[in-house]
C-alpha cells in the first residue's frame, strides 16, 4: 500500500476531515448503545479504529503515529484488558461470582448496567487499538 | 622334613610359637604322635562297645560303625579324587588367557616380605607388618 | 473467597498480562509473572484439596447458573492438570530468567511474559470451562501466546517453526469449532455436562457422529498425536528453551486431557469405544508413536530435537492408555501425564542449561559434559532414566501401570511394542549419558574453555523439579492414588 | 528407613568416595557396629512399608529367620573391613560395602520386587571385588561371573512377574514348587545358591578375586541365597536330594585341586549342601540347622579364606604345590587356619560341630537315612579337603623353603578375632541357639555324641596317615582340573567354530543373502529414521494435512461401520 500526501488529493482530504468526527461519534454511539440495542465494543472499536485508519490513508502514516503512537496503542490495548478483567474481579471482590454484576450496584438492574457498560467499554478500548495497530503494522511492512 | 640347606632363617630365630611346633620335622615325634592317634582310635574303638548310644539310623548302633565310615569314607574319596584326576586335570594353562588359574596373582596387591628374626626378637610375637 | 478459586486461577494471570504490557520493565515482568504463576500454582493445589475426595466444583461465570450460562467445572482431573500446568508453569518460569535474557531481546522481554501468562491463562481455561465453546475460546488464547512465544526463538527457523504451528493449530482449531457447532446444532446445548446428557437422546446421531470425528481429530493435532505431530519437532527445537520446557510438559497434556474429558465424559466411552470402534485408530497410532519415534530420536544429533522426538511417543504411551478405555488404562494416562510432564519439562531445563553455556546442543559435541557442568548432567541423566523407566523413576510407575493395564486387557503385541520401545528409549538416552560421562573430548572441543556451571537461579528450580519427580518415582502410590481418582471422574461421566 | 541396616552400608560406601584416605577403612569397620545397633535397635516387625504402584514393598522386615543372618551379615563385613585394613583401593573398599549392603537388603527384604533389586546390586557389586584384580583375566573371569549372577536376577524378576500374575501378590514367604513362576524364582536361588551344575560360577570367581576381597565374597552371596530358600522353599523335599549331591559332589574336586581358594571354594559349596539339606527337610529343628550352620559356617569359612589370603600376600601363590612348611614363620597364622579347619571339620568345642549336627540329627529324625549317610560321608570328606589339605599343605607337608613375615598386624587381629568366636560358639552354644529361628531343645555335648563324631574324624585322620604312608594320597599338582563349566567355557567354543564352518560351508549364500538383507534393512532403518530421513523430516503442512484427512476418513469410516 502507498500512502499519497499530496497536494492533489485535497478533495480527499477535506472530505476526511470532515468524516473523521462523525465516524467517531458513530463508534461511540454504538459502543454505548450497545446494551440496549444493535452494538457493543467489537463493533465500536472496529469502527473507530476505521476513522484512524482512514485518516492514515489518506494523511499518511507518519501524521497518524503522531495523532495516536504505538506506545499509546500498546497502553491501551492492555487498558481495555485490564478494564474487562478488572470489572471481573471488581464483581469478585464485592463478593459475587466472577463477572456477576448484580453486585456492581445498589440494585441488579443497575448492576447489570453497568457491568455490561464496563466490559463493553474494555472491549472497544482494546479492539480499537488492536485495529490501529494492526493497520500500522501492515502499513509500515513492505 | 628336608632341605636343611634352603633355610636362611635358623630354628633358633623362630618365634616362640613356632619352636612349639618343631617337633613336626623330627620323624621320631611324627611317628610318635602317629602312635599315639592310632591309640586314640583304638580307645575310641573300644568305648564304642561301651557306652549305649540312642540312634535313629539304622545300623547307626553298630559297633564301630562310625569309626569304619570315617575310614573308609577318606579313603574312598581321596583314591576316587585320584582316579578323577587322571580324567579332568589339565595343564595349568588350560583356560588362560581368560582364567587366572596360570597367572601369578599382581604384585601390586601383595606385600611380600621375609622374616626377619630380628624385629621379631625385638618385638617380640604379634607385632610386625 | 475459598469458593472463588476456579476464578481466580484464570483471572490472575490474565489480569497480570495486560499488567506486564503496561509496565514494560524487563525484571518486573518477569517477577509478576512468576509470582502471579507461583499464586496461581497455589491457587489450583488448595482447588485441588478441594475436591480431592471425589467432590465438583462447579462455578456459575455471572452468576448464570450452568446450562444457560457458562461455568467452571472442577473435579479430580482437571484440578490435578491445573496443578500440574500452573506448577511447572511457576517452576519454569524461575528457571526462564537466565535462559530467557540470553535468547530474548532485552526490550522485548514484557512482551514475552505477558505472552507467558497468556498462554498459562488459555491452558487453565481448557483445563477447568465446563463449556466446550469456552474450551475453544481458551484455546485460540493460548494457541495464539503460544505461537508468540516460539516466535521468540533465537534462530530465524523460529520464525518458520512459529509459522507452521499457527497453520497446523489453525487447522486443529477450526476442526475443534465445527466439531462444537455440529454439537450445538444436534443438541442445543454447550455445557459440557448438559450435553453428556442430551448426547444419547438426540435426534440426530449423525450430527454427533461428525461432531465426534471432528473434535477428535481437532484435538489429536492439537495433541500432536502421531501422524499430526508434524508442528511439534520444529515447534520444540527452535522455540526459547524455556517456552520448550513449559510447553513439553503441558500443552500436549492439556489437549490430551481434553480429548479424554470428551471421550469418557462427554460422549461416554460405551460411544467412544463400545459402539465406534475408535480403538482402531487409536492404538494403532500410539504404537507407531512410540515404536517410530522412538526409533527416529535414536539418530537425531540435536538434543533437543531428540527430546521432542520422544515426546511424541511419550505421548504415544498416554494415548495406548487412553484407548484402553478401562480404569487402570486410564489410571496410567493420566499418572503418565504427571510424570511425563514433570520429566521432560527437567530434560529441556538441563537442555536449556547446557545450551546456555555451551550455546548448542549438537549430541556428538556434548563429551564429557559431566566433567564441565556435574549438575546439569546429573539432572539430565536422573531425569533421563526416569524417561526410559527405570525402577524407583516416575517413568517406571507410569509404563509399569500402562503395562499392567495393557496385559489385564490381554493385549500382548502392544506390552511387547511398549518394551520395544524402552529399549530405543534407553538407547537414544543412553547414547547421551555415554557421551556426557564417559567419552574423552576431542582434541578440537578440549581446547576450547570448559564450560561452567550455570547461575543458581537456573539449578535451583531444575533440582526442585527433579527432586520432586524422584520422590513421586519412590511414593508412586501417592499419585497413583489421585490419578486413579481422576480416572473414576473421567469414566464415571458427569453426575 | 534411612538408619537400617542396608541403607547404613549404602550410604557408608557413598561417603567414603568423599574423604580422606585415611578415615576410609575406620569408617568401613563402624558402619557394621552401627548396621549392628540399628538391627537391634528396630527389633522384629516389618518397617519401611512403602506402597508403590499398589504393591506393599516392605524394605526392612526383621523376623526370627533374618534377624540372625543380619547379624552374621554384619559381623562379617566387620571382619572382613579389619582383615582388609590395609586396602587403598577405593573401588574395592565401596565394593566391599555396598556388596554388605546389598546382602543384608535381600536378607531383609520382605517382599520380591525388593529382594530382586538387592539380588541384582549384590552381582553388580560384588563383581568390582573380581575386577579389582586388575588382570585381564580376573576381567574375563569377572565378567562370566557378572553374567550368571546377572541372570539368576532375571529369572527372578521373571518369576517373580508371574508369580504375581498368578497369585497377585509379591510377599515374600513360603512360595513351594507350584507354578512356572515359583520354579523360575527356585531356579534363580539356586543358581546363587550354587546348586550342582549350577555352581561353576563359585569355584571360578572366587579364587580370581583379591585377597581381601575373597574373604568379602565368601560371606554373603550363597548364605543370602540359602536365606532365600529357607524362607521360600523349607520342606521342599527336591532340596534334600539336592543338597546330599552338593555336599559329596564338591569333596573330589577339592580333593585334586590345587589352587587352596579353590579348594576352598569347593568346600564352601560343600557346606552349602548341608544348609540345603537343612531346608530340604524343613522341619523347625532342620531350619535352625540350616541357619545355625550358616552362622558358624561364614566364621570358619572365613578364617579359612583369610589364613590363605594372608598366605598369599606374603608369598604371592595360594598353589598347595608351591607352599609348605610355612608354620615356622607364619605360626600366627597357621594357628588360626588349623583352628577354622577344625572348626569346619566340626571337630567337638567347635562351631561347626554344635551346627553341623543339628542337620545330621534332623536327617535322621526325618528318615532320609541314605541322605544321613551322605553327610556323614561328606563330613569325613570335609576333614580331608578343608581340616587337612588346607593347614598340612600351607604350613607343613614338605618345606617349599619360603620364609615370608607372618601376616601383618591387622590380619593377624581380624584372624585371631575370627578364630576366637569359632572357638566360643563351640564352647558356648547356646548364645548361637538363643537367636535361631526355633526354640531349641539340641543338646549338641551328649557322651554318644562327642564320641561318634570323634571316631569319624579320628578314624578319618588315621586314613590319612595310612594313605600318606602308602603314598596313595594324590600328590599336589600345579594342574587345574576341568568341572562341568568346560561346557561353556571350552566346549561350546570349540565346537562353535566347527559348527559355524560347516554352516557356512553349506549356507554361504543363504547366510550372505540373509546378511545382505539385514544390512539393507539396516541401511533402510537408518534412512528412513535419520535427521533427514522421511520418518524424522518432511512432515511439511502439506503432508500433515494429508494425515489429517486420513485420519478423519478412517474415524469416519470406523464410525459409520456399525451404522450401516
Amino acid at each position: 500500500m502507498k500512502i499519497y500526501a499530496r497536494q492533489r488529493h485535497r478533495v480527499l482530504q477535506v472530505i476526511t476531515r470532515l468524516l473523521v468526527p462523525f465516524v467517531l461519534i458513530f463508534g461511540l454511539y454504538v459502543q454505548f448503545h450497545g446494551d440496549y440495542g444493535p452494538g457493543g465494543g467489537f463493533q465500536a472499536g472496529v469502527i473507530f479504529a476505521s476513522a484512524f485508519i482512514l485518516y492514515g490513508l489518506i494523511f499518511g502514516l507518519q501524521r497518524t503515529r503522531r495523532v495516536l503512537p504505538p506506545s499509546v496503542l500498546r497502553w491501551l490495548m492492555s487498558l481495555g484488558v485490564l478494564i474487562y478483567a478488572g470489572t471481573g474481579v471488581l464483581t469478585m471482590l464485592l463478593g459475587g461470582n466472577l463477572l456477576d454484576y448484580d453486585v456492581l450496584a445498589h440494585d441488579p438492574l443497575h448492576g447489570q448496567h453497568w457491568g455490561i457498560f464496563a466490559v463493553e467499554l474494555g472491549v472497544g478500548v482494546t479492539v480499537t487499538a488492536v485495529m490501529v495497530s494492526l493497520f500500522y503494522g501492515f502499513a509500515s511492512k513492505r | 622334613m628336608k632341605n636343611d640347606s634352603q633355610k636362611q632363617v635358623s630354628d633358633d630365630s623362630l618365634t616362640p610359637l613356632a619352636k612349639r611346633f618343631l617337633w613336626v620335622e623330627s620323624a621320631d615325634k611324627v611317628r610318635l604322635a602317629i602312635y599315639i592317634l592310632a591309640g586314640l582310635c583304638a580307645v575310641l574303638f573300644i568305648l564304642d562297645f561301651v557306652v549305649h548310644r540312642h540312634a535313629y539310623a539304622p545300623n547307626e548302633n553298630t559297633p564301630g560303625f562310625y569309626a569304619l565310615t570315617g575310614f573308609l569314607a577318606f579313603s574312598f574319596i581321596v583314591l576316587g579324587a585320584g582316579l578323577l584326576r587322571k580324567l579332568i586335570a589339565k595343564p595349568e594353562d588350560y583356560y588362560a588367557p581368560n582364567a587366572v588359574d596360570a597367572e601369578d596373582y599382581p604384585e601390586e596387591g601383595l606385600n611380600r616380605e621375609e622374616f626377619a628374626p630380628d624385629e621379631i626378637v625385638e618385638n617380640k610375637p604379634g607385632s610386625g607388618s | 473467597m475459598m469458593d472463588q478459586l476456579p476464578a481466580l486461577q484464570v483471572m490472575l494471570p490474565m489480569v497480570a498480562a495486560p499488567l506486564i504490557v503496561i509496565i514494560r520493565h524487563p525484571f518486573w515482568s518477569w517477577l509478576i509473572a512468576t509470582l502471579i504463576s507461583v499464586c496461581a500454582c497455589w491457587v489450583s493445589w488448595l482447588m485441588l484439596q478441594q475436591v480431592v475426595d471425589g467432590s465438583i466444583i462447579r462455578y456459575a461465570i455471572g452468576g448464570w447458573e450452568a446450562p444457560t450460562g457458562i461455568e467452571f467445572y472442577v473435579d479430580r482431573a482437571n484440578a490435578g492438570v491445573a496443578l500440574l500446568v500452573s506448577g511447572l508453569s511457576s517452576v519454569v518460569l524461575v528457571y526462564a530468567y537466565h535462559s530467557i535474557k540470553r535468547t530474548v531481546d532485552t526490550s522485548k522481554h514484557y512482551l514475552f511474559y505477558a505472552g507467558w501468562l497468556l498462554c498459562l491463562t488459555g491452558l487453565i481455561g481448557m483445563v477447568i470451562t465446563g463449556d466446550a465453546f469456552n474450551v475453544f475460546v481458551f484455546l485460540e488464547i493460548s494457541s495464539l501466546s503460544t505461537y508468540m512465544l516460539i516466535a521468540f526463538g533465537s534462530d530465524r527457523q523460529a520464525l518458520v517453526a512459529s509459522f507452521r504451528y499457527l497453520v497446523m493449530g489453525s487447522v486443529g482449531a477450526s476442526f475443534i469449532l465445527i466439531g462444537i457447532g455440529f454439537l450445538y446444532a444436534a443438541t442445543g446445548t454447550l455445557n459440557m455436562v448438559d450435553l453428556a446428557a442430551r448426547i444419547p437422546d438426540t435426534e440426530s446421531p449423525r450430527a454427533v457422529l461428525v461432531a465426534f470425528s471432528f473434535l477428535t481429530v481437532g484435538l489429536m493435532i492439537k495433541a500432536a498425536v502421531f501422524p499430526l505431530h508434524g508442528w511439534l519437532l520444529n515447534a520444540y527445537h527452535h522455540a526459547p528453551i524455556a517456552v520448550t520446557a513449559f510447553l513439553a510438559g503441558t500443552a500436549t497434556k492439556v489437549s490430551l486431557y481434553i480429548l479424554v474429558r470428551m471421550f469418557f465424559s462427554i460422549f461416554g466411552d460405551e460411544y467412544s469405544f463400545g459402539y465406534l470402534l475408535l480403538n482402531w485408530v487409536l492404538l494403532p497410532s500410539a504404537i507407531a508413536a512410540f515404536v517410530t519415534m522412538s526409533l527416529v530420536a535414536i539418530y537425531q544429533t540435536d538434543l533437543r530435537r531428540m527430546l521432542a522426538y520422544s515426546s511424541v511417543a511419550q505421548i504415544g504411551y498416554i494415548l495406548a492408555g487412553i484407548s484402553l478405555a478401562t480404569q487402570q488404562g486410564l489410571t496410567a494416562a493420566v499418572v503418565h501425564m504427571f510424570n511425563h510432564g514433570m520429566v521432560k519439562a527437567t530434560l529441556f531445563m538441563a537442555v536449556g542449561c547446557v545450551l546456555y553455556r555451551a550455546g548448542h546442543a549438537h549430541i556428538p559435541s556434548l563429551e564429557r559434559m559431566m566433567s564441565r557442568m556435574p549438575f546439569t548432567t546429573t539432572a539430565f541423566i536422573l531425569s533421563g532414566l526416569g524417561l526410559i523407566g527405570v525402577p524407583l523413576t516416575v517413568g517406571f510407575v507410569s509404563k509399569f501401570t500402562l503395562i499392567n493395564a495393557l496385559m489385564e486387557k490381554g493385549w500382548w503385541p502392544a506390552v511387547v511394542m511398549i518394551l520395544a520401545s524402552s529399549v530405543m528409549a534407553t538407547a537414544y538416552i543412553g547414547r547421551v549419558v555415554y557421551l556426557m560421562l564417559f567419552r574423552e573430548a576431542r582434541e578440537s572441543s578440549a581446547s576450547g574453555e570448559g564450560y561452567q556451571e550455570v547461575p543458581l537461579l537456573m539449578l535451583v528450580p531444575m533440582y526442585a523439579l527433579l527432586a520432586l519427580g524422584l520422590y513421586f518415582g519412590l511414593f508412586g502410590s501417592q499419585t497413583l492414588g489421585i490419578a486413579s481418582g481422576a480416572a473414576e471422574s473421567l469414566l464415571g461421566g458427569y453426575q | 528407613m534411612l538408619l537400617s541396616a542396608p541403607f547404613l552400608f549404602l550410604i557408608a560406601s557413598a561417603v567414603l568416595a568423599f574423604i580422606p584416605q585415611r578415615l576410609r577403612a575406620p569408617l568401613m569397620l563402624v558402619t557394621p557396629v552401627l548396621a549392628l545397633i540399628s538391627i537391634i535397635g528396630f527389633g522384629t516387625g516389618n518397617h519401611g512399608v512403602l506402597n508403590i504402584l499398589n504393591f506393599e514393598l516392605v524394605l526392612y522386615r526383621i523376623d526370627n529367620l533374618s534377624f540372625p543372618f543380619g547379624v552374621i551379615f554384619c559381623i562379617a563385613a566387620f571382619l572382613a573391613s579389619l582383615y582388609a585394613w590395609h586396602v587403598r583401593d577405593l573401588t574395592q573398599q565401596v565394593a566391599t560395602l555396598g556388596y554388605a549392603g546389598a546382602a543384608l537388603g535381600g536378607v531383609f527384604a520382605g517382599d520380591l520386587v525388593t529382594l530382586f533389586i538387592w539380588w541384582e546390586a549384590t552381582a553388580i557389586t560384588s563383581v568390582f571385588l573380581i575386577f579389582a584384580r586388575g588382570t585381564p583375566a580376573a576381567m574375563a573371569t569377572g565378567m562370566r561371573y557378572l553374567i550368571i549372577q546377572v541372570l539368576s536376577g532375571v529369572l527372578l524378576l521373571a518369576g517373580l512377574l508371574m508369580h504375581f500374575h498368578d497369585t497377585g501378590s509379591i510377599a515374600f514367604n513360603h512360595l513351594g514348587l507350584q507354578s512356572t513362576g515359583t520354579w523360575l524364582i527356585f531356579i534363580a536361588f539356586g543358581i546363587k545358591c550354587a546348586f550342582p551344575l549350577m555352581h561353576n560360577w563359585l569355584q571360578d570367581a572366587y579364587p580370581a578375586a583379591t585377597v581381601t576381597g575373597t574373604v568379602v565374597l565368601s560371606a554373603f552371596t550363597t548364605k543370602m541365597a540359602v536365606y532365600t530358600l529357607a524362607r521360600g522353599y523349607a520342606g521342599t523335599e527336591m532340596l534334600v536330594y539336592i543338597g546330599a549331591v552338593m555336599t559329596l559332589f564338591p569333596i573330589f574336586f577339592a580333593e585334586i585341586e590345587n589352587d587352596l581358594r579353590r579348594v576352598l571354594a569347593y568346600s564352601l559349596n560343600n557346606q552349602l549342601g548341608f544348609m540345603v539339606v537343612g531346608v530340604g527337610i524343613g522341619t523347625e529343628l532342620a531350619l535352625n540347622g540350616t541357619v545355625a550352620h550358616a552362622f558358624s559356617h561364614i566364621l570358619y569359612k572365613s578364617l579359612l579364606f583369610m589364613s590363605v589370603g594372608a598366605v598369599l600376600y606374603r608369598t604371592g601363590t595360594s598353589k598347595a604345590s608351591e607352599l609348605g612348611g610355612l608354620y615356622r614363620t607364619m605360626p600366627i597364622t597357621m594357628v588360626c587356619c588349623v583352628i577354622g579347619a577344625m572348626a569346619i571339620s566340626a571337630f567337638p568345642l567347635f562351631s561347626g560341630f554344635i551346627s553341623k549336627s543339628l542337620i545330621l540329627d534332623a536327617a535322621s529324625k526325618n528318615s532320609y537315612y541314605v541322605v544321613w549317610f551322605c553327610l556323614v560321608v561328606a563330613s569325613a570328606g570335609v576333614l580331608s579337603h578343608s581340616g587337612i589339605k588346607i593347614p598340612f599343605f600351607t604350613f607343613f607337608a614338605h618345606d617349599s623353603g619360603k620364609r615370608p613375615a607372618e601376616a601383618p598386624m591387622h590380619m593377624r587381629i581380624a584372624m585371631i578375632i575370627t578364630a576366637f568366636l569359632c572357638v566360643f560358639i563351640g564352647v558356648f552354644p547356646g548364645f548361637l541357639y538363643s537367636i535361631l529361628p526355633h526354640e531349641v531343645s539340641y543338646k549338641p555335648y551328649t557322651f554318644s555324641h562327642v564320641l561318634t563324631q570323634m571316631q569319624l574324624l579320628c578314624f578319618a585322620l588315621l586314613a590319612f596317615v595310612y594313605l600318606m604312608k602308602v603314598g596313595l594320597h594324590p600328590h599336589e599338582l600345579r594342574r587345574v582340573n576341568i568341572d562341568s563349566d568346560w561346557v561353556y567355557r571350552k566346549g561350546i567354543p570349540s565346537i562353535l567354530p566347527g559348527v559355524a564352518a560347516s554352516v557356512i560351508a553349506l549356507n554361504t549364500r543363504s547366510r550372505e543373502w540373509a546378511l545382505k538383507r539385514l544390512e539393507r534393512l539396516g541401511i533402510q532403518v537408518a534412512r528412513y529414521a535419520s535427521p533427514t530421513g522421511p520418518l524424522a523430516d518432511g512432515w511439511g503442512v502439506k503432508a500433515m494435512v494429508g494425515a489429517v484427512v486420513v485420519l478423519m476418513f478412517a474415524i469416519l469410516l470406523f464410525n459409520l461401520w456399525p451404522n450401516a
